[in-house]
């Protein structure tokens, strides 16, 4: 074991990666020569070179497309695209053919692609640079889409994620690069399509994933301080989604409150909160509480900016809310 | 045709005589295929959008002519002749527009998603434009594993408005991948004009924001099909270099087959199937260079109207695929709490 | 009251309004020699002229952009998407312009921009022509999202949409367009944001829009001769959501069923779904019951895409299973 | 500079001299505009993405002066300097950088989305590309209404790589949209360098394959770009004939306030700042026409000095915006149902 960040953790397997296996390149905007916007990617163009490691022109959906021919071809590319908002612009390619090529012809290739990217926003990053769509790339059948909260779970997914014959969609986090943790030093790999409980509790399931599985873990150790035990559930894959380790940990606590930090209507919280009324209603002694961003464009203004994000007042709010029963008033 | 391509047919060897008639063949077989497929259009054996290549039989075997075992193929959603002439069989093309699991595509894919990786034949695409990238990237693939082959991204006309074929044009120019634009241009993209479409009509000249080279020719005659593709095939192959290539051809009717083709003047549709008869202008070719008597054609229509015949049969006979195979193919990696048969029982 | 199909209820509106206000303008793909693929805008080229009637090349991206920016110079594009399929290639303009410019730039311009388009698909149109992504517009503040279900609704919300100030995302269905029904001669608006009950009834409250509201309506009407009353909630709009009507109509038959043609997870049901269960825990005496799409690409086969799609059979089902209270299993 | 726009400065008008004059008064006011906001940031008195105009001021005032009222702007993120030289007080600018109420946009867009509609300045994008569909919109919105003026689509070079720009050439062209494609050439489009991203690099060409006219100026030259820009412009106005300018300038910095600029050779850096700065080569040029002289440089730059600072102060007076507000701007038409204050209550 070796106490590394989660930015240590994507850089180093995707090395490893590389090492490993020639057919795994790497593309994208400003990865090489620039070492990454969010340096990821540092030291790998010294280390592999212009034809593992490729700059890409402001081309999206051009060279998102071409990474999915290429592997159509038997390439393993994975794919930087800066933020997850410049996606727009290729989300075509993602939806209507990676998404598509495996089943749509009968299972005769494969596409074995990984798209990185950060998701969220924090920062006064405003309205354009600070959204989340992988509520999105979660409803699609034929994509797969995890977004790890630790170092541990960025490196066993990457890993995971490059090491599939399916097109994976990896979710990362601007605010968890810096984050720290133990990681270890042999090849592992977290199954993708199977939550964590991060953290055992009775009284209340949270569901959370990336960096609200972090906020989640906080405010679990801050209200353990005050008698109330919570139980956190990592997500780590959107799709598939792990309903069975989500619904045994609310049947265990009979209350939940699941949160993300994308809009509040038609978000990954509706979801959940969807599937477990569905498989737990029995066992619920109160709704499930969503919490997520308000619903506007993200505005730059410091104070306003903060007040759209969920944050770990108002999960406290949340499970306070559930505890006690106070319902919500949608006015 | 405008230039007969052979002036010394008495030099031809037996085998180059059987390729010229093979092309002619090829072409009755994609213009019966697409005949009858009409007329089970109509029976309502196939459904969705259904798009004939009728009319552009000598571009789409002009090109298979040139092409190489190892080179790969994406077309858009029209694309039945071009997977015939590549070589697949007629009976598991039809069985896929009949959806079967006998289809090329197990059924999955219809009319607009053939398949057939076997002859690097990569699909049938409906979103316009959208296949050119991946065409790039198939490229992209064989320069990175240093690997013969070029790749051709075909398309029609009005697709080169859209912007995933400008930014493939820049990528494959920049990254040196051996791709051939094959711009099948009919004139119309549904009913819209290319003049309505395209500020540079002459299409052939689209690369040239990109350095990229381009050529026109006249999609009617095989044999110049086949000559163009040949020497940008084999240019892009041995240099990386990509290229376009605008081939002329006449779109025989409307847009798909529930296109009643109003927006066109009958009497120029009219004309132009007479003049723009890609088998026409072949046969008599054939004919005046006498490499094919009435005999031979007689016998030729025979033999495809058979073939074509056992196709629609191997089709009606294919099963349909199984509703618990809904799932099947899902995933190419299975991984946990994938939904499964147990959704497909509990939403039904 | 005339009886009209949906069709001739679009087709007029749009050539009333465009009447009515000569800054209304309509840009498409083959709207106009072609007549439109759907039909929508027959005779239209002929009676307003190439300059009211904008025959655009395949750029949706482009042309989307152009008419949000003639939307801000004051002209009141009505933009027609051939299908929701297309519109991928243009979302980063409508997502990431659109739904932002009037809150982002402190309420300066507004962008009073209608884009329809026909979404879901019956007929075997195979995995790229046949699906729903309403539920990701629906996603984004700043946009509204409306999807009528008969003549009436269509030819109302057509007009309010038109005469709006903000982007409308107006969601049609290629199955609807030759159901017939009353529309009034005069003037009037379907208001933005408001549901229906379409139908009223006591046993179990139906959720749906657009032709689920038509299947929901059959299904209601055979379902009483078995002497159970079904009361339909037509949402019309899905942004914003009349979460009241909703409420106020499981509050009183205390059971609900939820349906949509798109897919299953992370789909408009999910909210629909977490919505109830989170207002109206204490009315339940079921879990809501969720009807949707397979979570497959769309496949060619007519057996196959006929089973992928949600159905009246597969709507009965779940109204019995939450009516008999019998509990789903995700296994 | 290249080429003394000024031979005989004697037959000057005041109204002239004074025009000629207020180019530099611009040009250092926004030199100091941007330092200072880097100082800002620094401070933490701003925050998010942040990126300066230092090396483009005669890119960005040349543009201005030849612009017109009734002419309209997009530009992408890159963008405090053009809104400064079409006239926006300082003050409300940098209020919108420091996030309040009282800037230009409400505090809601900050630095990569600034607004003012009273002057034609239509913001501010932050994806790459994008804004230029939304110029050829506003372009068509004037042909539409016969009114005058013509749109400024403002972009980097790296940004004439994505599908947008093409589609918006040819969609331009096609309809007649007078807009001026402004290319700012800065050679670095964050890392990469121009032949990194485009086939073609000689930007100005990017039009060929869509009959589009383009040139090329030198950025540096304030008096060169202006008149290429009124050439263009009024060619425009006149003829709906979209047009390319490719204005090269040079990067002082990072591609953004916390960029480090480590890609680039610091050698290389220091000397393009000497020999492309564009306030030192139009304050020698004013010299050399007697236009100015030290004293004069004196007072504007205490002038200016104070004139940023005082907009710093406006910026720091400002209120935040009231979270209670938060969704003010929402929606243009109000409708039942929206996300409101109760909503803000519920979550927070
Ligand atoms: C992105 C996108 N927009 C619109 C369509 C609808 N559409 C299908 S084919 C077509 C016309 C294409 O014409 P062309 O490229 O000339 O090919 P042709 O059909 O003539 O062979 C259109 C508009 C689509 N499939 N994808
Ligand atoms: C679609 C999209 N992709 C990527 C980005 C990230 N990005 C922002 S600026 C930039 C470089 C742009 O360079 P250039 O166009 O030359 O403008 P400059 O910054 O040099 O003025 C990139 C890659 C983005 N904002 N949008
Ligand atoms: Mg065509
Ligand atoms: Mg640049």
């Amino acid at each position: 074991m070796t106490t590394i960040t989660y930015r240590q953790a994507l850089n180093s397997t995707l090395g490893e990666e590389l090492e490993r296996d020639p057919k795994v390149l790497l593309m994208g905007e400003e990865i090489g020569i620039f070492q990454g916007s969010y340096r990821i990617t540092e030291g790998l163009l010294q280390r592999f070179g212009p034809k593992r490691v490729v700059d890409a022109p402001i081309a999206e959906e051009g060279f998102v497309g071409v990474a999915i021919g290429a592997a159509m071809l038997g390439l393993r590319p994975v794919v930087e695209i800066m933020t997850i908002n410049f996606i727009l612009v290729a989300i075509d390619q993602v939806v209507n053919h990676a998404s598509k090529i495996h089943y749509m012809f009968g299972g005769q290739v494969r596409v074995p692609l990984v798209i990185r990217t950060p998701s969220g926003g924090t920062g006064q990053l405003a309205a354009t640079h600070s959204q989340s769509f992988e509520n999105w790339f979660a409803y699609c059948p034929g994509l797969k889409v995890v977004a790890p909260a630790t170092p541990y779970d960025a490196k066993g997914l990457l890993r995971a994620a490059i090491r599939d014959d399916d097109p994976v969609i990896f979710i990362e986090s601007l605010a968890l690069y810096d984050t720290k943790g133990e990681v270890p030093d042999e090849d592992f790999v977290v199954p993708i399509g199977v939550a964590e409980v991060k953290r055992a509790g009775h009284d209340v399931t949270v569901v959370a994933y990336s960096r609200m599985t972090a906020v989640a873990l906080q405010v679990a150790q801050r209200l353990a301080e005050e008698g109330i035990s919570v139980e956190v559930v990592d997500l780590r894959s959107l799709r598939p989604l792990d309903r069975p380790t989500i619904i045994a940990s609310v049947k265990k606590t009979n209350r939940a409150v699941v949160i993300a930090e994308d809009w509040y209507s038609y978000g990954v919280t509706a979801e959940l909160a969807a599937t477990i009324q569905e498989d737990a209603f029995d066992y619920l002694d109160a709704p499930v509480q969503r919490v997520a961003g308000l619903e506007v464009p993200l505005p730059y203004a410091k104070d306003l900016s903060a007040a759209a994000k969920p944050s770990a007042q108002s999960l406290i709010n949340a499970i306070h809310r559930v505890l006690h029963g106070t319902r919500n008033n949608h006015g | 045709m405008t230039k007969p391509a052979l002036d010394n047919h008495t030099a031809l060897s037996a085998a180059q005589v059987a390729e010229l008639r093979h092309y002619y063949y090829q072409m009755v077989l994609m213009r019966r295929f697409e005949e009858r497929t009409n007329e089970m259009y109509v029976k309502a054996k196939i459904g969705g959008y259904c798009h004939l290549n009728l009319g552009e039989e000598a571009t789409i075997v002009g090109l298979m002519a040139a092409l190489k075992p190892e080179d790969y193929i994406f077309t858009n959603y029209r694309e039945h002749g071009y997977i015939l002439a590549r070589g697949v069989a007629p009976g598991p093309i039809m069985a896929e527009l009949f959806g079967r699991e006998t289809g090329v595509s197990g059924g999955r894919g219809g009319s607009m998603h053939l398949f057939d990786v076997s002859k690097g034949f990569m699909g049938g695409y409906a979103i316009v434009g959208g296949q050119v990238p991946l065409a790039v990237g198939a490229a992209y693939a064989l320069r990175y594993q240093e690997q013969p082959g070029v790749v051709v991204a075909q398309m029609g006309d009005a697709s080169t408005n859209i912007g995933a074929f400008y930014e493939s044009l820049n990528l494959a120019k920049l990254w040196k991948c051996p791709v051939l634009f094959f711009i099948v241009n009919n004139g119309y993209g549904m009913g819209s004009t290319v003049e309505m479409g395209s500020s540079e009509p002459d299409l052939w000249k689209k690369g040239a924001s990109f350095r990229v080279h381009g050529e026109q020719v006249d999609g009617t005659d095989v044999l110049a099909v086949r000559d163009a593709v040949r020497r940008l095939r084999d240019h892009a192959e041995a240099t990386g270099e990509p290229a376009i290539l605008d081939v002329v051809s006449f779109r025989f009717r409307g847009h798909s087959v529930i296109d009643a083709d109003r927006y066109r003047d009958a009497e120029e549709v009219r004309q132009g199937r007479e003049q723009h008869d890609p088998l026409r202008h072949y046969a008599t070719w054939l004919q005046d260079h006498a490499l094919a008597d009435d005999a031979w054609f007689a016998t030729l229509a025979e033999q495809v109207e058979r073939e074509v015949q056992e196709a629609i049969d191997f089709a009606n006979a294919g099963p349909d695929p199984k509703i618990e195979d809904i799932f099947t193919y899902m995933y190419a990696s299975p991984v946990p709490n994938t939904p499964g048969p147990e959704a497909a029982r509990r939403l039904l």
